[in-house]
């Protein structure tokens, strides 16, 4: 995401402001309550003009989150959320395009498009609500649930390991990630506002307890489990990072990694300078030229 | 007596130049203003197999390439078996082929050559000696063929020119040496070909260009501003047009990581406010089944053009068929109305993509537009003046529709307004699940039947007011031909050639498939005595999808058949003569 | 006078326990082998929301859910008005509700109940009285139903006993407390229910399991060995399922990143020699288009199961509907046959399903079983007598076909010899271009042609062997109604109440539909005078494919609407009236 | 890839019997030629059975290659070898299972199946063909292009960054990761033999230089940026790996990863082993018993 809006006094928007009315439908004390709750300060912290402003995602409880906020917004198909933040983030570079959704939604189905937003620096924020399951469909296994583990889908436990989304997104080439929890709402607005102010593809993995199908524990657990990066950490390196992934006896959050590099609008945009030289006031008539017999 | 129309045919391998020299001859015939409409065709290797190039070149308007060659140039006997049944020879036509070539003639087997004139040609050697390389062997064959079959020298020279003119020194004057030795050679011929003598007036040239540059060209003209594709064969030269033009424009361009993509993107992009397009042929429309289904319930208008190629699966990539309307019509899981177009030519693809944008506006409906590779890729001559097409913007919210904005709003139409991001009284949020006129979520089967109504009611509109379709010949006959896409072309040659016989036949080519325009087809239907469909898919794709729409007179003939070639005039023809003599609803293809 | 056939609805929230009561009632009827029907619905909240459960108990058999429910049990008013049109009770009703909800009854509106028992019951303070907790408060309802309506206490003592047996000491004392306070408590109504008294005696138990369940088990039995499949509703069932019983019975299973890999690997699965089925609901199916064409191609062999949801795109995710027919039948690009059945209630799940492994196998087709949300998600008894059904096995190269291997050789049926990997003689390079008879890849129309007939040759084959369908009610009729999958069951119960009013009326319902059954069904059509369709989707998909393949007596009334609401006993009964009455071809529908 | 037969002696196989008679419609010059001769070879040293062996790739020049091998083939749809590969695979895991394809069918529109069945640790050893180009379709950019090079699809230059396989099958989860050359045959066969005896996924990424649509030249510069990895290299650590990833200056081969972990089949195998106690010979009949009432 790139174009922001510069903070006037006093606030013209309130965190509220971006609260949509229309009741969610998750389960009392999912965690994603936190996240969208978080996206509202964030909002508010950057004075992001609700109608500049696109929420899009896939299918999933937590892809029924742009419901929730005021703004445009598009709940599309299942996975798919990049792909159609692509298409309005390089149509319309002046809207403020923010992506969220499941484990599922975005490492099963929609990994693909993860991976090619994440390699072309795609100006987008992307959140990623990673309850360690299939919250929509009653309970299967995610790719981000541990090996062994028993859910609908594996009676037998889960026999596929699983995947750090943060170390994927960095492979994969996304230039900010970082990981939050749901429960830490001070850490999750700061990730979020740091997150929509990069320029280039951000992604957060937002540790959201799913408590219908991971059992009310799950927030208890990863509580305990929270870290920190340590000061003076480096997140400018790649290799620093992978050690704070595939944690399994902790969790920390922070921005693992953060890179400056040239976005896919600046590229873009680039090119398209260029292209237009010359070629200023382009009518139907003057491309038709080309196809004329060059002699 | 020279003649106003003839069609060249080209056969060698890899390094022959055989497809340059007809790209050549066909910017030649632009250039004078003839009507010119090129071929190629290619083996199974990647690169350096066997290659075919066929060109017609014509005084007079012309729509199909015709199935017969006058003249026919063969570098090498054994690239020349590949196409066979392909490219052939009329009884009485010239053949130059390579002297030096080993295959003894009376192993060359062409059954339809009863009359030809055989012409051993050096080629290689004429090449060799005047430039001293055998690379130069096209040059000098296009001096033979200009100097034989009379496309003016003065034009084909140009065109060396031109190529050669930036290359190196010496480069441009060896070539203009092989031309000259061509044309030098042609003078020793001893045989009579001045029959095939193109005699024409030269007047102002013409564009030269593919169906997929039409449709490139079109997505430019309509506003096209936001482009989002994934490769594949027949349909690829749309995006690597539109990479060049779409940023000079002041568009933009993505090539995506799949087809899936490419429809979400340019969804988002659609639903962002700019019009937008992808391109493909039929694995990826396969692909795009979902993705449409959300363009058809959330309201969004896009352009999706499918270049058909022989399926199922990969099928035959490089060939025509047209056996993608099925998926095209009724692809996608539930209810979800769809708009499909299908030009039938070069100069048509250029109209349907326009059109393909408008409807999408006026509807905000996903548009297919059903191109096939026999139009994609074909090279033809349009007239410049024929390229222009009113153009039809998104409408945007009213204040007071603003006021109480409902995104899906219930209108006499179906088409509710549609703001855009940026609009600050417009703010809704979409989705696929089915929705209220707010676009809030609602599961009621009530809302339900009111939404699908909503959104089906938007195709009366289109077929009020696009009954886009063709009707050739005469206003009653006694064989209705019904064909669509890329067979309008063979059936019109042969049309011309039937009613020459006294044979008493017409032709509906519908442009628009959904909606179909019924209320003209079905006047049509009651204007022939016979209703014969033609089709180059093997189940009868619009046949079938016809007879969902309307009850179509007994005694309508039938004739399918799989893609992988063209339809022939020939063909077109047989099954004429074959429906006003004989019953039977199939026949077989034989070769 | 008592009945032979009480339909139940309990309506609550979250924490009332409405479905867990349901279950155990259910348990209990089947038990006493009771022919039961149960059904759920819920709101949109994922947990704690309104949910609604249905209990159909009948001493006689029976076909569908009834609509309108002669109990209505509700704990909240509140949540009860989310389900106003889908739970109906009868004019004469008998209503318990929650005493001290303090929603004042004149606000309770139920227009249908015009004459019903309200009885106020205070089920949480009887609960919590009686064990000291109100979450027992379904248990004591389960109590005061038993009492009333005859559903032998044995029974449910029995339900409440399994329950609550195994959890901690005193939990089951606890429990059968609240029982008998329901129990008891029944007695001192005041109000006389005996008309809704059941009746029966009891049976050999029966099973009860959903459709889903169904397919499930019916892949065990044909022999499917491996299972890939993504989780979507209302399909999910089955890959639970097979996650425990797969492996038991010696197969494997993956669950796959999404859809498109789904159907790739049981086209691995099939080609390495393994029935190989996936399961999933209509955005899966869209996805699967590319890869359908593929397994048509190379023919071969898998089961599709697609348990039908509202749509187009995620549409109505938890609700049926009946619009995947055109997506099944005419999706993915090119001329790719595949076959698709119709299963019509739970215990045709099984069978529709072992018959899709038969011909898959016979045919080295892709099958498509199209299941509904109201089938598959609907748990019905089932006489497991019933559930049984041969099973084909591929049939592997002879020596001698092995001996000049062709794996697409040409033969009288299309079906060609399938050898599978371990096999020495067998070895082949399959393929999704078109390829000749060893598999290589042929870009000939020619080839294209003859393998293209080939292909769909094999269509004949099924046609002739598997004309699957249902003729209800009397061989000739006034009215003969066609309705397919979860319809046949309302058809059914409604043409039981029209015939004894005396309407003439019969049903055609197919369980094949492709290849159809056109043979059998141009009979019937002959056999009735008015043919009507009842169709639960926008568009009237069978209707308009059926017109692809035969001709319609003229005079055909056609009934479609969008689902989200199974078909209706009601409905059918109205629609059948207004076909005697007055003409109209589309109804709107309205609640 | 499991089940390898053991080596008998005199060999009853030689490469040449695992070349299949049709003709490969590849350019001449074509790096592929090297690849599929290199397979003859390992296949050859491994002693496969050819009929026990199966070759499946998507589309693409290079997924034309298991029409060239005599074995079982499949050449399926563009992007789907793995999801094939995974059925055959955990249909029949007697089976060989080789996997092959080009950048585009791998990455772009197969980069999903990538990102999966190297996380499972599924048996199958993959090979991709990096020629840094569509190929068959004429010269399109592919998720390997170099960033700003001009292609039939980026007329003003690559406008995104690529991607490195290696670096991105570790992050996967593949258990065996190296990258080859075509031109370089024995380092090829040595890196084939290794590929296809591990247990668990295999990755190889082949330099497979497209003549056609990158130039004669491709051949030479790759062969000159050749480098093997240093003596002592420590292939069991991820972090060493990712030094010998996104090289711009040199192409070191050689295996960057290997780990030793149980692979699907594996584990798939521990559950239905445990899953069948108690449930020999299971009937219909047997499994109906679910569905009785159980009181
Ligand atoms: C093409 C397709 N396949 C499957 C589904 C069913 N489905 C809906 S949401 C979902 C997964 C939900 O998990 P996740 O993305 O982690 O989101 P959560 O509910 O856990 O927030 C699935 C499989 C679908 N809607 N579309
Ligand atoms: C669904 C689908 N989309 C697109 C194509 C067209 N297509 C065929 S091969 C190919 C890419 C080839 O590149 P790569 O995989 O790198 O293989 P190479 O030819 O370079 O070896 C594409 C885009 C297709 N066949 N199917
Ligand atoms: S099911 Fe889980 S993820 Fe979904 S709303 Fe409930 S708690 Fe949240
Ligand atoms: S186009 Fe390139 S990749 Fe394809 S065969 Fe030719 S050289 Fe090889
Ligand atoms: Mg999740
Ligand atoms: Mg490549």
């Amino acid at each position: 995401m790139s174009s922001v809006v510069e903070t006037p006094a006093p606030p013209r928007f309130q965190p509220g402001d971006y609260k949509s009315d229309l009741k969610p439908v998750w389960c009392a004390g999912c965690g994603d309550f936190g996240v969208v709750s978080a996206m509202y300060r964030a909002m508010a912290e950057l004075q992001l003009e609700p109608w500049n402003t696109v929420v899009v995602s896939g299918i999933g409880c937590s892809s029924r989150l742009p419901g929730y906020v005021e703004a445009y917004g598009f709940n599309s198909v299942h996975g798919r959320a990049l792909p159609i933040a692509t298409g309005i983030k390089v149509a319309r570079p002046e809207l403020n395009v923010v992506a969220v959704g499941g484990d599922g939604d975005g490492l099963a189905i929609g990994g693909n498009h993860f991976l090619h937003a994440s390699r072309r620096n795609l100006d987008v924020f992307y959140v990623l609500m990673d309850n360690e399951i299939y919250g929509l469909t009653k309970g299967q296994a995610a790719p981000t649930t541990p090996s062994g583990d028993k859910t609908k889908s594996t009676f037998f436990g889960n026999p596929e390991p699983s995947v750090d989304p943060c170390e994927l997104a960095i492979s994969f080439g996304a230039t900010w990630v970082a990981r939050g929890f749901s429960g830490d709402m001070k850490g999750l607005v700061d990730l979020m506002v740091a997150g929509m102010s990069h320029r280039g593809f951000a992604f957060l993995n937002v540790m959201s307890p799913c408590v219908t199908w991971r059992g009310d524990d799950q927030f208890k657990v990863m509580k305990a489990k929270l870290r920190s990066l340590p000061e003076g950490y480096d997140r400018s390196s790649r290799a620093a990072a992978f050690a704070y992934t595939r944690e399994t006896e902790t969790l920390t959050t922070g921005v693992l990694y953060e890179a400056h590099e040239p976005s896919l609008l600046d590229r873009l945009e680039a090119q398209r300078t260029k292209a237009m030289e010359g070629h200023e006031g382009l009518t139907t008539e003057k491309v038709l030229k080309v196809f004329f017999p060059p002699f | 007596m020279p003649t106003r129309d003839l069609t060249l045919a080209m056969v060698g391998s890899g390094g022959d130049g055989v497809v340059t020299m007809g790209d050549m001859m066909a910017q030649a015939g632009a250039r004078d203003g003839l009507n010119v409409i090129k071929v190629e065709a290619y083996g199974p290797q990647i690169r350096g197999g066997e290659s075919s190039c066929t060109l017609r070149m014509s005084a007079d308007p012309i729509s199909a390439q015709g199935d017969a060659v006058d003249v026919l140039v063969v570098f090498n006997w054994a690239d020349f078996t590949r196409f066979k049944g392909e490219v052939v020879p009329k009884a009485d036509a010239v053949i130059l082929y390579e002297a030096s070539d080993p295959t003894p003639l009376e192993d060359v087997k062409i059954p339809t050559a009863t009359n030809a004139a055989w012409i051993p040609v050096p080629f290689v050697e004429l090449a060799t000696k005047a430039t001293g390389t055998k690379a130069a062997k096209n040059i000098v064959t296009l001096g033979i063929l200009a100097e034989l079959f009379g496309i003016p020298q003065e034009s084909v020279r140009k065109a060396v020119e031109f190529k050669f003119g930036k290359k190196k020194a010496g480069v441009l004057e060896a070539n203009l040496k092989g031309f000259a030795a061509g044309r030098e050679f042609a003078g020793t011929i001893g045989v009579d070909v001045s029959a095939r003598k193109l005699e024409y007036s030269i007047s102002a040239p013409k564009l030269v260009m593919t169906g997929n540059e039409a449709c490139a060209v079109a997505a430019l003209h309509a506003g096209c501003r936001f482009f989002a594709g994934y490769p594949i064969t027949p349909s690829s030269e749309v995006l690597h047009f539109l990479s060049e033009w779409l940023p000079r424009s002041g568009g933009r361009i993505v090539q995506t990581e799949d087809e899936l993509s490419a429809l979400g993107a340019i969804i988002g992009g659609s639903f962002a406010g700019v019009k937008s397009m992808t391109s493909t042929s039929g694995p990826g429309l396969s692909l795009m089944a979902e993705m449409l289904g959300l363009a058809s319930m959330a309201e969004i208008p896009v352009v999706i053009l499918d270049v058909q190629r022989g399926g199922p699966s990969t099928g035959l990539p490089t060939k025509s068929e047209q056996s993608d309307l099925y998926m095209a019509v009724f692809g996608s899981h539930g209810d979800a109305p769809r708009i499909v177009l299908a030009p039938t030519d070069v100069e048509d693809c250029f109209h349907a993509t326009v059109d393909a944008f408008n409807i999408a506006e006026e509807t905000q409906l996903p548009v297919i537009v059903l191109s096939d590779q026999a139009i994609g890729q074909s090279r033809q001559t349009v007239e410049k003046a024929n390229l222009v097409h009113e153009v039809i913007d998104r409408r945007t919210p009213t204040a007071e529709e603003l006021a109480d904005y409902k995104r899906y709003a219930q209108t006499p139409t179906g088409v509710s307004p549609m703001s855009v991001p940026g609009t600050k009284g417009g703010m809704y949020q979409t989705n696929g699940l089915e929705h209220d006129e707010t676009a809030r979520p609602a599961s009621s089967h009530v809302m339900h039947e009111k939404m699908s109504r909503k959104r089906f009611k938007k195709l009366d509109f289109v077929e009020e007011k696009y009954p886009l379709y063709v009707h050739l010949g005469p206003e009653k006959a006694d064989v209705g031909i019904v064909c669509w896409g890329s067979s309008k072309g063979p059936v019109e040659e042969a049309m011309k050639e039937l009613a020459a016989n006294g044979v008493s036949v017409s032709a509906f080519v519908p442009r628009i498939i959904m909606p179909f325009p019924k209320k003209a087809f079905l006047q049509y239907a009651a204007s022939v005595k016979t209703l014969v469909f033609l089709e180059v898919n093997f189940v009868g794709q619009l046949y079938n999808y016809l007879r969902t729409l309307v009850d179509l007179p007994a005694g309508t003939r039938v004739f399918t058949r799989s893609g992988g070639m063209n339809l022939s005039v020939t063909e077109v023809k047989g099954r004429i003569e074959s429906v006003l003599s004989e019953p039977g609803v199939r026949e077989e293809v034989t070769a």
